[in-house]
């Protein structure tokens, strides 16, 4: 009895500190994904991009960037409202992170296997932009108050798409559990046979989710200048905006990847011998650089544009594609 | 996804909104905003994201180069006169000097009025692919201004070979040029603007032939020719228009007349069509080039100049056609050794002051495409 | 839209002596005098009826001078000063400016911004930097400078003052330091 | 015309494909970012860097300050008595110079001054490198000018079409460049690898030229009377200034100079003792660097840069950021 009891505890104590070490390790991996974008973009514009900081290659660049960001100086506007003003990064940061909570790298390897958990990672993602919009109207400045309002304009347009597409996802596999839908692609993910519509829906409503080119009209610097976080500086505007919009993009990439390639099941049986989470790793990554290739090759959309291209194409695209998945299921097709 | 409504220039009944109050606001763009490279200042009163009004200020930049140039001799001015429009320097300084040349009846060898042609082409080169660049940067096109200004480095590396100078030239004097070109020049410029024509597919694929380009892009900010004509609008922008008005062409100064080279011309004057004559004067400017440096002849660079320019009593009005319109310099002489008054008539200056009329009726963002395809530089604007 | 200009397409340029004539013979006595220097046809108008003369030169579809290149000054001092105002026929090819004569005390004349909408910018500057007032200019405030600025940059007894507290460094000799050197 | 339209009517195609291709063709190929400071893309001679005087050819003639439209420029001087030397010639005034100064926070580089002195004192330095945090420092001195004479190329040789009243005589050594088939292909690195100067470089490449420009014989004649003067026991500061007159006597000579010139760009003797290696280390350094970049096939141009990056280096006793 004592052994049991005793054998659970260190085990759950095992299994928390795993699970913290996820949320822990979000820091450290938008430093990843901040250095890979500035050298990927370097290199697809034919430069070298950062080559100092570190030594290697610029390694340390971003790392860099950030203690710069510590060291300066925290302005604050004279008429903005401090309280929601200081609450953003919060809310940005907290909304983009909370999606991993569900989100699985293996078979355990995850916080809390929630039966609704794409419910629930649909639901924290569209946190950050209360924040986004509790920055444009607490700033206190014309440009951040269109791009607060802009974000919630693109919200309301796009989540629509990215639940439907989801939906079909949920259905195919007959369970909202991420780590269920995760199994019922193994060995074939659903990007490569039933969802392939459902994934470049989901794949374009995300880039909008996470305000990325072509669809990041909510920052657009060069019409209003980084739209709600224009009055944004040092650390809030490193977490307001970078660290949310990186977390957000890494969670959007994980969720697009468990949902329609796998998350970390293998792509083939006889590479089952490749744990789960490199597998999980490889298709985040491949994601991840397609919005970023996506980001760097692409003139942005006009909002009307952005609202039209939601409405009138990817909402009944995706409802096209939820009748097809339930007519396939009706005739036990799969 | 649809596209603007036809008209743009008509100002939308903002009054009757089903009930619902709006209320608008006036928006500072400028004069420091990322879109009007330097220090444009646009007033725009928006109710939502579609501007009722909008008025551009301008007279941040202002110099006062005319008053500056009464002062001073024609070698001063000529290095006064590069930093107008600082993209084009070469371009500045050749009317200036055609209008001593013309006043003085002044020979100008035709070494050195090929060497004009080859630089003033050039120039116009790295002038438009700044242009391309910005114009995608502005759309959020972040890739297109890297290359842009990886094909711009060899072009400009060609210039300062000949001149020392990478903006300001100063290069052009009254009767030819300062020196002759290094040896190796024209093996630079040959190589120059054959990687340019080779690259210049990149750009259309990358911006012109991609679809959210052209959503961004067609029909909006559609120029009327009649108004274009009103404002003295010129260069690429007129053209875009379909009017064929290029000075080179229309009333051939150098050796322009001695060259095969066409004139492109848009049909609907839309952004669209006024980054596609940009583009297209590149290849233009590079089949001049080619052209001119094939039939380089030997010679002297500069004709006989006496070394006291002293101008006769007398009025001359000297245009060219500068690569963001048509630049003119009204020359006023007393008979001294400095202009009595010179007016310059600088191309942004009237492309921009049509602005207000192109800006009214579209959205915020259309007013970064507009604005960066009406290719302007404050300099040149303010003089 | 309005009806495109005749120039829309094509152009030919006529001889610059033939189309002097014709606008000699189009403006008659409107025009105190026509000729052409350098292949630009300059045309005296008296100041009194400028609209009425541009006019006939924008609207005349043998003459159809509809682009508007620029409107300026010369400061002749105690003579007065000379607007300039230069017109362009992209049909035929030719310019024309036109001078106007008006008195060195409180010169005025009439606005063309009605016929040409261009000139509103162009008179702007003009009448800020020479003291010109257009009559009839729907919005005649500063362009360039700020709104208090007070006197006339271009007129020339505006004298630049930023080199009078600099001695200049290329005097010979004292007499040459005492005189100040070049305006500049 | 026809483009146009069809560019423009073309709907939802293959256009966001083709650039997606665009920018990973360019990601997959080499980067054309030259690493200032460790990489120095060469400038020609006539870059209008800042100006260097030579003093001795100064005669207070004030044209360049009369002219200079931005009034930067500072002369200041008293006139001396020459005694009479010897019988029947009288005694001779002079001008000795006692200031001479630019504000290169007023110049705007317009060089009207190197143009109009009559008497070859004033010239053009390609060299860029002296902002300061102080506004007043950028008031160089006499000495500071006469220092950047260290710096000044010797004119680029003209164009074969050339003919005009003013031809200048052509530096004496460099080597002409043979006739250039202008390459179609716009490739940004020629991959022929080229000997080291003396021997020619490949055609085609003016950057190539500049290269050669710096190797010229003023280099050479300063660095050979440099390390005789420093054999012969002299003092570095005075093997510095005999050097210096020697190279400006070479640059005004109108022979050339007949020595063979070496196989690499020597450096320029250092104006002060460096902290790191040894002169004659770093341009050891140099030449390895040079020869291996050549044999990897690196152009001449990025080879040049690179070996010149090391030798600076090498000098300043630093490392590169690749370790």
């Amino acid at each position: 009895m004592v052994t049991t009891l005793h054998h659970i505890l260190a085990n759950s104590i095992v299994l928390l500190a795993l699970k913290l070490g996820i949320l822990l390790l979000l820091l450290p991996a938008t430093l990843v994904v901040g250095y890979v974008e500035l050298k990927v973009m370097a290199h697809m514009q034919h430069r070298l991009g950062p080559m100092y900081a570190g030594a290697y290659h610029g390694w340390a660049q971003t790392l860099a960037d950030g203690l710069k960001f510590i060291q300066k100086e925290d302005i604050m506007a004279a008429a903005t409202d401090r309280t929601v003003f200081s609450m953003v990064p919060y809310i940005t940061m907290l909304g983009a992170a909370l999606t991993f909570v569900v989100i699985p790298f293996s078979r355990h390897g995850v916080i809390a296997n929630l039966d609704i958990g794409l419910f629930y990672a649909l639901a924290v993602s569209s946190i950050s932009v209360i924040g986004v919009l509790a920055a444009g109207w607490a700033s206190a400045n014309k440009y951040s108050l269109m791009g607060g309002l802009r974000a919630a304009a693109q919200l309301i347009a796009y989540e629509l798409p990215l639940v439907l597409a989801a939906a079909a996802v949920a259905m195919q596999a007959g369970s909202l559990s991420l780590v269920s839908i995760a199994e019922a692609q193994r060995y074939v993910p659903f990007a490569l046979w039933a969802q392939p519509l459902g994934f470049l829906i989901f794949l374009a409503a995300a880039t909008a989710e996470v305000s990325r080119t072509p669809f990041d009209m909510p920052v657009a610097e060069a019409e209003i200048i980084t739209g709600a976080f224009t009055e944004y500086s040092a650390m809030k505007f490193a977490f307001g905006l970078f660290a949310a919009e990186y977390i957000a993009m890494i969670g959007m990439s994980a969720l697009a990847a468990t949902l329609f390639l796998g998350g970390y099941v293998p792509l083939l049986p006889q590479l089952r011998f490749v744990p789960g989470p490199v597998w999980f790793l490889i298709k985040t990554g491949l994601l991840i650089f397609l919005l970023i290739w996506i980001r760097w090759t692409f003139p942005r959309l006009r909002e009307d544009q952005l609202q039209k291209f939601a409405w009138k194409v990817l909402i009944p695209l995706s409802l096209v594609n939820i009748f097809v998945t339930g007519a396939l299921k009706l005739a036990h097709w799969t | 996804m649809g596209t603007v409504p036809e008209d743009l220039t008509r100002v939308p009944d903002l009054s009757s909104t089903g009930g619902l109050h709006t209320e608008e606001m006036v928006l500072n763009v400028g004069p420091q905003h990322p879109a009007t490279h330097g220090v444009l200042r646009v007033l725009v009163s928006v109710d939502g994201e579609r501007i009722v009004r909008a008025e551009p200020v301008i007279g941040y930049m202002h110099r006062g180069h005319e008053k500056l140039v009464e002062q001073r001799d024609f070698r001063q001015i000529t290095n006064l006169l590069s930093r107008m429009d600082w993209l084009s320097g070469i371009n500045n300084e050749i009317p200036a000097s055609l209008a001593v040349e013309r006043m003085l009846e002044l020979e100008v060898p035709r070494r050195a009025q090929y060497l004009r042609v080859i630089l003033a082409e050039l120039n116009r080169i790295t002038n438009h692919l700044m242009f391309t660049g910005s114009f995608g940067l502005e759309l959020g096109a972040t890739t297109p201004v890297m290359y842009a200004f990886r094909e711009r480095e060899l072009i400009q590396e060609a210039l300062e070979l000949v001149t020392g100078g990478r903006m300001h030239f100063g290069f052009i004097r009254p009767g030819g040029l300062k020196e002759d070109v290094p040896r190796g020049f024209v093996e630079l410029a040959r190589r120059g603007v054959r990687q340019l024509v080779a690259k210049i597919p990149d750009y259309e694929n990358l911006l012109m032939g991609n679809e959210i380009f052209k959503q961004r892009t067609v029909g909006v900010g559609r120029l009327d020719p009649a108004l274009a004509l009103d404002h003295g609008v010129s260069g690429p922008i007129l053209r875009a228009c379909g009017i064929p008005y290029d000075i080179r062409k229309v009333d051939p100064y150098l050796v322009y007349d001695e060259f095969e080279f066409d004139t492109p011309l848009g049909a609907q004057g839309d952004s669209f069509d006024r980054f596609w004559v940009l583009v297209q004067e590149m290849k233009e400017s590079a089949r001049i080039v080619e052209q001119a440096l094939d039939g380089l002849p030997e010679g002297s660079h500069i004709g006989a100049v006496p070394k006291r320019l002293t101008l006769p009593k007398g009025q001359i009005y000297c245009h060219a056609e500068n690569p963001l319109g048509e630049l003119g310099y009204y020359l006023v002489s007393d008979g001294g050794n400095k202009p009595y008054r010179l007016k310059i008539r600088t191309p942004s200056f009237s492309n921009i002051s049509v602005a207000a009329h192109m800006l009214r009726g579209a959205f915020v963002p259309d007013m970064i495409a507009i604005l960066g395809s009406m290719f302007f530089v404050v300099g040149d604007i303010d003089r | 839209m309005a009806t495109p200009p005749r120039s829309l397409r094509s152009w030919e340029r006529v001889d610059p002596e033939e189309f002097s004539r014709r606008v000699a013979g189009k403006l008659g006595d409107a025009a105190a005098s026509v000729d052409v220097r350098n292949g630009t046809i300059h045309v005296t108008l008296p100041a009194g009826d400028v609209v009425g003369a541009a006019r006939v030169l924008k609207e005349d579809p043998e003459l159809d001078c509809a682009y508007f290149n620029f409107l300026s000054a010369v400061d002749w001092e105690a003579e007065g000063f000379e607007v300039l105002v230069a017109l362009h026929s992209l049909t035929y090819g030719n310019t024309v400016i036109a001078h106007v004569r008006l008195p060195a005390e409180s010169p005025s004349m009439a606005s063309l911004t009605a016929l040409y909408g261009g000139a509103n910018w162009h008179e702007r500057e003009c009448a800020e930097m020479f003291g010109i007032d257009f009559d009839g200019h729907p919005n005649l405030v500063k362009l360039y400078l700020p709104e208090d600025f007070e006197g006339y940059p271009l007129r020339r007894s505006f004298k630049l003052a930023s080199r009078r507290y600099k001695a200049w460094p290329g005097a010979k000799d004292e007499e040459e330091a005492a005189a100040g050197g070049p305006l500049r | 015309m026809n483009d146009e339209s069809k560019l423009k009517k073309a709907t939802f195609g293959t256009g966001l494909l083709k650039g997606l291709g665009i920018t990973m063709r360019h990601m997959v190929s080499k980067a054309v970012t030259v690493q200032y400071p460790d990489e120095i893309a060469p400038l020609p001679p006539r870059s209008r860097g800042v100006i260097a005087l030579k003093e001795e050819n100064c005669t207070m003639c004030m044209l360049c300050a009369r002219e200079c439209p931005d009034w930067c420029i500072y002369i200041e001087g008293h006139k001396e008595r020459r005694e009479s030397r010897g019988e029947g010639k009288r005694a001779k005034a002079f001008n000795v110079l006692d200031r001479f100064a630019i504000d290169y926070a007023l110049c705007m580089y317009c060089g009207i001054c190197v143009e109009v002195c009559p008497y070859d004192a004033l010239f053009w330095s390609p060299e860029f490198e002296y902002a300061e945090g102080d506004i007043t420092r950028l008031t160089h001195e006499m000495e500071r000018l006469e220092d950047w004479m260290r710096t000044v190329l010797p004119p680029s040789p003209l164009d074969d079409g050339a003919k005009g009243p003013e031809i200048k005589s052509a530096a004496p050594v460099v080597p002409a460049p043979a006739a250039a088939p202008a390459a179609a292909a716009p490739a940004p690195v020629e991959t022929a690898p080229g000997p080291p100067p003396a021997a020619g470089r490949p055609a085609g490449m003016s950057e190539a030229e500049f290269v050669e420009q710096r190797a010229a014989a003023g280099r050479l004649v300063r660095q050979k009377v440099y390390e005789e003067e420093i054999a012969k026991g002299s003092e570095p500061r005075i093997a510095e200034a005999r050097s210096k007159a020697a190279e400006m006597r070479a640059r005004k000579a109108t022979l050339p100079e007949t020595e063979p010139a070496p196989p690499v760009t020597p450096a320029p003797a250092p104006s002060r003792p460096a902290a790191g290696m040894s002169a004659a280390d770093a341009a050891a350094v140099r030449r390895k660097v040079y020869e291996e970049e050549i044999a990897k096939g690196s152009d001449p141009r990025i080879a040049e840069a690179r070996s010149k990056a090391a030798e600076l280096r090498a000098r300043k006793g630093t490392k590169g950021p690749g370790g």
